[in-house]
């Protein structure tokens, strides 16, 4: 992951998705940011700090707490020539439009044969690693990937967040725009004026050759961490950051398990039905002559989110993903 | 924007201007629409009662899979176009093919969602008519969205949303009703009320003294109005788009009517209610009722009233002959609409029924 | 069960039984509660008054994750939970601590769900009350549904179904007032209005004239209450408890308060209220009202003053020991509660676990 | 499939249904039946025909128009003492209820350690095969069997619809009850005093030696179809009812598919992270290296599901899967 130096600043991904907001707010007069608290208080996260103040109240506004009513809106708003960007508060806080997102936004182009566009984006503060009580910490990517019509995405690093989230915003599609909490706070060197990561695309993001690391939002650090500790113990691992849930960068993924010949699937998510289920099994469909072993996953398990001072036993961490590696049937090979 | 309770509540009765005999009533507060707006609302009533009857008739013919017809809501369906300006919009349900029809969409076009060709036949920028919600209640917040995009580009927009009696008990109904309000957005809320949702009679959905006093809950002003007045719903319903237009924020208009024939051919009506019922509704037909009063009045001839029939029954003709028609789908178009651009999961998709199909063909 | 509008609709004013002085405004139509029933009442809102600033101590301290205070709110929150029998049930939200605290439940248990070891931390069947609510207006669902389930048995049981100004724009809300309407459930739906959710005030959440106003358009009474006036939060709050035990049906409680503190302790009440707003609910404190009035009567001593100031410090003693002992979670647990038997995957994943841990033991 | 002869009568599985629904009733006070239309009207299927008539006002009933109202009541109805059993029309009208089924049906008991147990039924209507527009025919097991605590089934028979809807209404926990509409209608030997086929347990109802389809609901037929025609030819397919989503029962279909060593997974919905997705990747991971090449899907595409006349586009057909039964690298083995 290398970033050019031009016009580099040190931004968190917090401040970078706020300036991504702020540019597009700026140069495109139908872009519109609501939600709940997201105007004079900046949001519960701060996402939307000061774009009220910048862009006056038309602009940036609370509305009345009903999370289908903010989706529901968004679509109407979004028929009739604006780009909406709503905040759902915490992901599960989202459950309550679903009927919103997934029989309307996610279909209303198709029922109109492509004459009804509907641009918009739903940015879900999403995944544990916080501490958060019940209802804060939940992964729902699968739901939202298992749905046609939707885009979803997961920045790892603010860079990317920038760049994705100005690209959601362009989209002529929605978006489910996934921001992991407990990335919102890392600073990292951002270009702002670099190419944006296109929608679609994944990013090997650590060369190595012994097998392949493939994960997102979250789960990238660790995996990236996984594979620096493995390096000490003599173990090259590639890690993919898939970035883009979907569309899928099968091209990407696949290259890249193939030139390993192993993968391993990190997620927060339960793993039953979920997105790392699919790429298991469209990973293994395309590749399966060049595996030499099954791919395995290190997800979260098929249990509710724990409470705070369990999650970390459910979280995937960097010693499961090496049990999971050393799982891969080295021996036999 | 006023929150005094007095000013948003509705009248005691539901307004009526011509009674079931076509009297007029002389209820105060009310003018009765002009002469020309109601024998226009007449000509398209007969035009809707036909298309109506054909729609039924082509079920049975095999020719649409199920029709929801709104026979006895012809005064509804026609006024809930008629008040509005070119640059309106309306929202639509289902069994809203009258109204849809009514504000200029060709009724081939709406047809399609119920012949099985594709969920929705018309583009709906064209005569600003959203396409015809099936889930109940979730175009409501939609037309929200539009009304307010609009006021927000200062545009004289308003919206028609429309919905029945069974719909607002939905939580999208709330938030609608709630977001309209709080952001003063320029939206008509015209509810239907036929007595039933399906096969649940309005008792069982709601014990409010109306659902027009639904409208107090949010600061928006309900009104009701008997639903086969034609007269009474232009003047109320239109009374409110006016007043939507001129910046004074949404209301909530209860109209109320009756679903005379069952919920579509497909449901049995006699398992929840009694020919009695429905007999005592035919007393109140809203096409019967405006033809007396336009005929005591004088402004409506025989010969205007044939012209009118024969109009309908080329609107019919026209219905026939579309749905006739048999269109040959095209699968490819399944994968063209998901996005703007198919992604390469969806070209790999196509590439396979394509396959498919050459195979067949070979 | 009545659907006249006028018995329905809320008095113009919150009801107010003692002024902000301590004065009793010798309102009609209303009785003071005994002074017995009061003095009670305010043992426990000094108790409920102390667990608060335990609670935002203990935030500071590192103790427990977040707190939301009921700070302010105390006449509330005693008197949802004073107006019940023993075999009711009470559905808390998050802010609602101090509420199943004076239901009997351990603070200590209370707090499990902000200290993190698991998200509830009592049986709901002890005291009946169901687990304190995060996501908004659901569990007025869920008091429908137990209260109809009693109703159905022939139980007594009334529910009292507690949410905020916020959660009342929920879709959930709607539907919950609804179903209790239409089945004539023995629900107390009662609302903490106390002018925000989170940063959001009250005029961005609804424009009616008042929150109670909502009642009539489900067929149920809507009345308000000055919520720092606890005499007339018990008559009013336990007039509709009576009311629904005696089969009259569910009511609306507007309780108009003010959240003292910032929405919890991670919140930054500055960047959307001014100081000078807060300060002038102090004013209005509930416990100083009670306070004086009990005094004025002669009915609360120095000595019973400083009793309750014990008990207080005990059930903050109590609680900040609870809240300092540190339990060791134990993952296996994770796979326990999921179903009532793990199922083969969960048996799995839970060895997988249990043999980490092993691992990390040896 | 074998049924015992017994007690057998003829039914379709609507009257199965009907009859689970009814000897439930009968059987235990505590069950109640309600939702949109499920009174004097018997549903818009008649899967509750007659059940208001038999049992009383009290104990099926019409509700509001309203699904998260008819979950979220259900949930307290069970929390006190009762096992409801509510009707969701169709499938995309759950949606409203989406909250309510995953953050509390599925959740409850989780959240209370153990101490409310939430016993309930919500049957839908699921997926196509009937001509039906918009909204009426969608696949949805993959969002329920994606969150924990949440049983999902999907009988394919009319003696398992019996069976299981019993067991269903009997479980301390909530079930997902999927009804393939398309099979409504069918007429079968039904043996009611059969055992009921647990929750959990998958069935074998098609031996065979080369390949294994894997089904659920409607597309069990579908596959046994397949399987016939495949005889014809002279290659002999065995056929899984998976029958139970949540609980999988891994180690039937796994013995399955170790015993012939090449499989497809058929299934409605759109294949991308969904039920079909999770069957591929498990069954990969437990059965590497049994297999004789990838596990193939024929699932639903990744759109919304199509009108009426072009729903057989979509929908797994014979070919479709016969298709990718020949892909099964039969030449390299
Ligand atoms: C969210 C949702 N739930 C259920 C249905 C199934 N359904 C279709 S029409 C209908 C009754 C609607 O009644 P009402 O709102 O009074 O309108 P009407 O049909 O009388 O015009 C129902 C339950 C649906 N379309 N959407
Ligand atoms: C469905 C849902 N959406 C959003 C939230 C996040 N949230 C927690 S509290 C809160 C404000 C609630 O305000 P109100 O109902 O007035 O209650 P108060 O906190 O003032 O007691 C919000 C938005 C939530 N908990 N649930
Ligand atoms: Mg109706
Ligand atoms: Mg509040």
């Amino acid at each position: 992951m290398t970033t050019t130096t031009r016009t580099h600043e040190k931004l968190t991904m917090a401040q970078a998705l706020n300036r991504a907001l702020r540019d597009a707010l700026a140069e495109d007069e139908s872009v519109l940011v609501f939600g709940e608290d997201v105007g004079p208080l900046g949001g519960v996260f701060r996402i939307t700090d000061g774009l009220t103040a910048e862009f006056g109240e038309q602009r940036c506004f609370d509305t009345p707490l009903a999370e289908a009513g903010i989706v529901g809106t968004a679509v109407g708003m979004a028929m009739n020539g604006m780009r909406p960007v709503v905040e759902m508060q915490f992901d599960a806080f989202a459950y309550p439009a679903f009927e919103q997102v997934v029989s309307h936004a996610a279909k209303l182009r198709n029922r109109t044969r492509g004459a009804v566009a509907v641009p918009m984006v739903i940015r879900v503060p999403y995944a544990g690693g916080i501490g958060g009580v019940e209802h804060h910490c939940d992964s729902s990517e699968s739901y939202y990937a298992h749905t046609p019509g939707l885009h979803v995405v997961a920045p790892a690093n603010a860079a990317d967040a920038y760049g994705l989230l100005r690209e959601a915003i362009a989209s002529p599609d929605p978006v489910i725009f996934l921001e992991p909490k407990k990335l919102y706070w890392a600073k990292e060197e951002v270009d702002l004026a670099a190419p944006v990561p296109g929608i679609g695309s994944a990013a090997v993001v650590r060369d190595g050759t012994d097998a392949t690391l493939i994960a997102y939002g979250p789960s990238v650090p660790t995996a990236l961490e996984a594979a620096e500790v493995a390096a000490q113990d003599g173990r090259s691992l590639q890690v993919v950051d898939v970035r883009s849930i979907v569309p899928f960068d099968d091209a990407t993924v696949c290259a890249a398990v193939r030139s390993t010949g192993r993968a391993v699937v990190v997620a927060e998510a339960s793993g039953f039905a979920s997105v790392s289920s699919e790429i298991v099994a469209r990973v293994t469909e395309r590749c399966f002559h060049s595996l030499a072993a099954p791919i395995r996953r290190v997800t979260g398990f098929d249990i509710p989110f724990p409470p705070p001072k369990l999650e970390h036993f459910h979280l995937p961490g960097v010693d499961r993903i090496l049990d999971a590696v050393d799982d891969l049937q080295w021996d036999e090979s | 924007m006023t929150r005094d309770p007095d000013l948003l509540l509705p009248s005691d009765e539901p307004v009526m201007l011509i009674d079931p005999s076509g009297e007029p009533t002389g209820l105060a507060g009310f003018d009765l629409p002009s002469s020309d707006v109601l024998l226009r609302a007449y000509a398209a009533m007969v035009i809707g009662r036909r298309l109506n009857d054909q729609a039924y008739a082509l079920v049975r013919q095999g020719r649409l899979a199920v029709y929801p017809s709104s026979h006895g809501q012809e005064a509804c369906q026609v006024t809930a176009a008629h008040v509005l300006a070119d640059g309106d919009w309306m929202f639509p349900t289902y069994r809203d093919t009258v109204a849809a029809v009514a504000r200029g969409v060709d009724p081939v076009e709406v047809l399609v969602l119920l012949k099985g060709d594709w969920h929705s036949g018309y583009d709906p920028y064209r005569h600003r008519v959203a396409p015809q919600a099936t889930p109940l209640a979730t175009q409501l917040l939609h037309a929200v969205g539009v009304a307010q995009a609009a006021k927000l580009r200062a545009e004289p927009t308003v919206v028609m949303a429309m919905c029945g009696d069974g719909a607002t008990s939905e939580g999208d109904f709330h938030e609608a009703l709630n977001f309209a309000a709080v952001f003063q957005a320029p939206v008509v809320f015209f509810v239907q009320n036929n007595e039933y949702a399906i096969s649940v009679p309005l008792a069982r959905q709601s014990v409010a003294p109306s659902l027009a006093h639904k409208g107090v809950g949010y600061g928006l002003p309900g009104e009701r109005v008997d639903g086969n007045d034609t007269a009474a719903l232009l003047a109320v319903v239109g009374g409110a788009v006016d007043r939507a237009r001129a910046g004074e924020g949404p209301q909530l208009v209860e109209a109320h009517t009756y679903r005379m024939q069952a919920h579509t051919n497909a449901d049995d009506a006699t398992r929840y209610r009694r020919d009695a019922e429905v007999a005592a509704w035919i007393e109140r037909d809203p096409l019967t009722r405006l033809e007396t009063y336009l005929r005591a009045q004088g402004v409506l001839t025989d010969e205007q009233a044939a012209e009118f029939a024969e109009e309908a029954e080329r609107v019919a003709t026209h219905t026939r002959a579309g749905l006739n028609q048999d269109v040959v789908p095209n699968p490819e178009e399944l994968f063209d609409y998901v996005y703007a651009h198919r992604t390469p999961q969806l070209e790999e998709q196509a590439a396979l029924v394509a396959d498919e199909l050459a195979r067949e063909d070979a």
